[in-house]
């Protein structure tokens, strides 16, 4: 039985919404129909970067939304892409001229609405660029013509990152080169102990064998394609970390920014935990842990699990990232 | 009887497609039920009520401004795939129309012509994927040749109308590429794709608000 | 069936101490036999504040060592209270000579232990203060002789006040009497939807019906001494406001910091949602949400449940709580 | 046949204390599974184990120095409330002895009487709360009299442990107002608080050392 704090499952979003805004006002600023929230201190004069997804996910992206990072998030429905025109409406609010770009987690209905946005706005003689992060491994299959690895917790470092390099001031084109540099040297994987539960559902997405683990979830529901037996941290993290160490190429020496993301209902004890796992594991490979993360920053909803991304860094990488943010929910 | 659709025909072609939509939406629904998630009807009817609502306040100007409503309205409100790609569709015949009283058969044409290649762009799907654009093709070549034949607005609707729905119909047939419906294979087989099936009411009402 | 990522459930304190000083080696530096974690950078010649408890309470309290709030952290076995051997220990590291101001959640275990620690410190010639902080209202019998108010979230408002006072030099017995004005303007109450699971265990410490709440739980797996009905968000939350305010006494026109606290598998969603109502509640009453803070700071393990804090605020609480801080899990 | 505690008497009094705990741990825990959560006997045996290694590296020059061993061990290590209680109550010990080679009567009527002080501040305990103070406080006032009747040191250490001992076994009658026993009520009554128990055994195994 999975119970929720929430009146009608169908106002979930709006209502969180609105204490979202209310709890951060010097952050952001919650605009309705079409919905969006905004940086409460608008930037003259920079590239709006904006980003957006279903809902469900939080912190992310609204949680971003501040200085040094988000211009604007865009939410949909629970685990439902945002419209084109509130992707538009948020755009136009957060241009100054300098263009928009969006940064959008691969799923066919975020592509889509965004990439519709980005045609509306051209009419409208905005210019916008999409930076696709596609970062989940579990989903890479090789396959040219299929929907490709799907986006997660890698959002936050393009988001992050070029957060900061529009914040000094890049152009759209240099920007969005960066981006996809990111996002290129961003790869993660999850694994789920119990799935989350939709709003207003008393049963969980799917039901785990109490000896297996979903190996390569996604954060939407859906199930891994895989199942792999439940062992402790210190040989399920290996499991985890060592293909996402092929996957990127990385050599002895090569420094990377390490993210340890809980789904929702991880405790910090166990992410932290896995932390200094990822951490054994990358050292003892000779690799260059030069910036990390853990927290809950990407969930799904109250799913029980944890991913881990890496994402190749380098002297410019890190720069941004050590770049000052001041958002609901990240600051430095 | 009429080489152009008056803004009284699109009225009727607008809430002609609408009525025949709400009628057909267990059946849409049913038909998204055997190919992907089973939301298609429900969807497209609740954006089609919402764009009724919207149109109670305009001012029918142009031929273009029903159209724009729905295309403004799906793009707002429309999750899912097809929301935004009939969004997009309608958003060219609002175009075409926006600046004339009527539609023409060229009209007609080059606004099927250009939604094909907005939705192909958008969605990547090519004739034959067992999408609308099944649907689609066939009439953006019913109403070319039409045009180039110099045949009478009405008959072009018939033909087109007739090409979306002999599409639509093929799409029994085909395995599925894009959207949900690619990952049920087989088991689609046998039923249409509803987003064509849509598209085939969409001409078919074309058809009957000039006869 | 609850799983964990973890190794052995004995190391499951050590294990995380350790990521966690990993992850954050510019705010802290973990120190072992006796188990503490302090500032990175030491401040001289101020009072140090140190607090400490059980662990499974995460972020608290080590997630608020940093610029502006602790200069130490003591952390317990889970659920269990630090030695009084860590907190002289602690309380030595980091005493400058002006003394250690002591905040104390008010458990038997944690309160006997600051007193033996203080007792230990005194002979040492290092003076120590005690902040109790006893804010739970669900405990609050009016029987002078039992334990009292055991102590919840209003810890973190202690902490960041007298943190941020202590910052600005304010000596041991002022920095005391802040403290405890602002434990006796706080008052918490708790909600579980569902029980958290020990490390190792993989049965919840009490199960629930599926129409009831506990109502008034504790942040250590114990039942509370009451059940309601579940109810949408608009119910729950007025029973829980309401009853603080009351207890406070606080008046129309009155200033209070409003913390809605996540139990630990809450998702933001559900968070931000209260916090609308709880807002909406107070506002309804004419009392001004001057501050607030939503997330989950105060946890109990993966409990799925929320807590409601109101801190009575004046001008001078609210210049210490908006003073910057920067640490793990609170930073501005 | 000693006016004094020395170092071996020491040593084979707080061995002899460890010794009857491990050999009693399992009936201790039962008293505390009676009483409160059922921790107690392990809790301290573990405590104590820890104490014996650290002391065998001590140098055993002062008559406090294993009570102060043992009084850091238990502060260091011990959970629950009987762990920090009794490395308070060891600390008095330590500091009376820190400065000597051996206890006088008079230096154990003092530890005594600091111990009961220390543990009453900090545990707010009275006599007939159910707490090892029940067991405590006698026998400070046996040591109290002994010291001022001028008896000698072994009568003054036999009394206090019958002392100890019946104050121990009183607890049994008595409602807990302390500690988790607090919680428990009536269901404790009928057997003993088992750090009172504890405290006898202390007094005990003092007695024995100087026999
Ligand atoms: N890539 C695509 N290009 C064009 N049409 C598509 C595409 N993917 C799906 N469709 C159309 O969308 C319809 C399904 O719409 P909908 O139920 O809203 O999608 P979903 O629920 O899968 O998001 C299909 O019947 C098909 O006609
Ligand atoms: N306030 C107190 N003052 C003195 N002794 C106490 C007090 N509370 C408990 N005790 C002693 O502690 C013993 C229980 O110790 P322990 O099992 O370690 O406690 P717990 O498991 O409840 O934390 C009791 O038998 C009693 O003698
Ligand atoms: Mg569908
Ligand atoms: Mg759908
Ligand atoms: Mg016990
Ligand atoms: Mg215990």
């Amino acid at each position: 039985m999975r119970r929720q704090f929430l009146n009608d499952p169908q106002d979930v979003v709006p209502e969180a919404l609105e204490g979202f805004a209310a709890a951060w006002p010097h952050h952001v600023r919650l605009h309705g129909e079409p919905t969006y929230v905004v940086r409460a201190r608008h930037s003259p004069d920079k590239v709006a970067v904006v980003s957006g997804g279903g809902s469900g996910h939080e912190p992310l992206h609204v949680g971003f939304v501040g200085t040094g990072m988000l211009d604007a998030a865009v939410p949909g429905a629970v685990f439902a892409s945002p419209t084109a025109v509130q992707i538009r409406a948020a755009s136009l609010a957060t241009d100054t001229g300098r263009g928009v770009l969006h940064v959008v987690k691969n799923y066919t209905g975020d592509v889509l609405n965004f990439r519709i946005a980005g045609e509306l706005l051209a009419e409208e003689g905005v210019s916008s660029e999409v930076v696709l992060v596609d970062d989940d491994l579990a989903t890479d299959t090789g396959d040219g013509d299929g929907p490709g690895r799907r986006g997660t917790a890698a959002v936050l470092a393009v988001e992050k990152v070029c957060g900061a390099a529009a914040e000094l001031g890049a152009d759209l084109a240099s920007l969005a080169a960066l981006g996809r540099r990111v996002a290129a040297g961003g790869r993660t994987l999850s694994v789920a102990l119990a799935a989350g539960a939709h709003p207003g559902e008393s049963r969980p997405s799917f039901d785990l064998p109490a000896d297996e683990v979903e190996f390569g979830v996604g954060i939407h529901g859906e199930r891994a394609r895989e199942r792999r037996a439940f062992a402790p941290a210190r040989e399920l993290v290996p499991q985890m970390v060592s293909p996402l160490v092929e996957a990127l190429e990385l050599r002895r020496g090569e420094q990377v920014i390490a993210i340890v993301n809980g789904l929702g209902a991880t405790s910090d004890l166990e992410l932290y935990g896995v932390f200094g796992q990822v951490r054994g594991f990358l050292e003892g490979s000779g690799i260059d842990v030069a910036r990390r993360l853990v927290g809950s920053y990407v969930t799904s909803l109250d799913m029980a699990g944890c991913s881990v991304t890496l994402v190749r860094a380098d002297e410019e990488i890190l720069r941004l990232w050590d770049a000052p943010v001041s958002t609901p929910a990240l600051t430095w | 009887m009429t080489d152009q659709l008056s803004p009284v025909h699109v009225q009727r072609w607008v809430h002609g497609f609408i009525d025949t939509v709400e009628e057909e939406v267990d059946h849409l629904t049913d038909l998204d039920r055997r190919s992907g998630d089973g939301d298609f009807g429900t969807n497209m009817v609740s954006a089609l009520r919402r764009s009724r609502e919207a149109m109670a306040d305009a001012d029918v100007a142009t031929a273009g401004i029903l159209f724009q409503i729905m295309s403004e309205t799906f793009l707002a409100h429309s999750g899912g795939t097809s929301g935004p790609l009939f969004g997009m569709w309608f958003r060219e015949f609002g175009k075409v129309g926006m600046v004339t009283e009527a539609f023409t058969q060229e009209m007609l044409a080059e606004a099927t012509a250009n939604g094909l290649a907005t939705v192909t762009r958008l969605g990547s799907a090519q004739e034959g994927d067992r999408t609308m654009v099944d649907a689609i093709a066939p009439a953006d070549r019913a109403l070319r040749e039409a045009v180039e034949s110099g045949s009478e607005l009405r008959e072009g609707l018939r033909a087109a109308a007739r090409a979306a729905h002999e599409g639509a119909r093929h799409t029994s047939d085909l395995l599925g590429r894009r959207g949900r419906t690619s990952y049920v294979g087989e088991a689609a087989l046998g039923s249409p794709d509803p987003g064509a099936v849509t598209i085939a009411m969409f001409y078919q009402a074309a058809q009957r608000s000039a006869d």
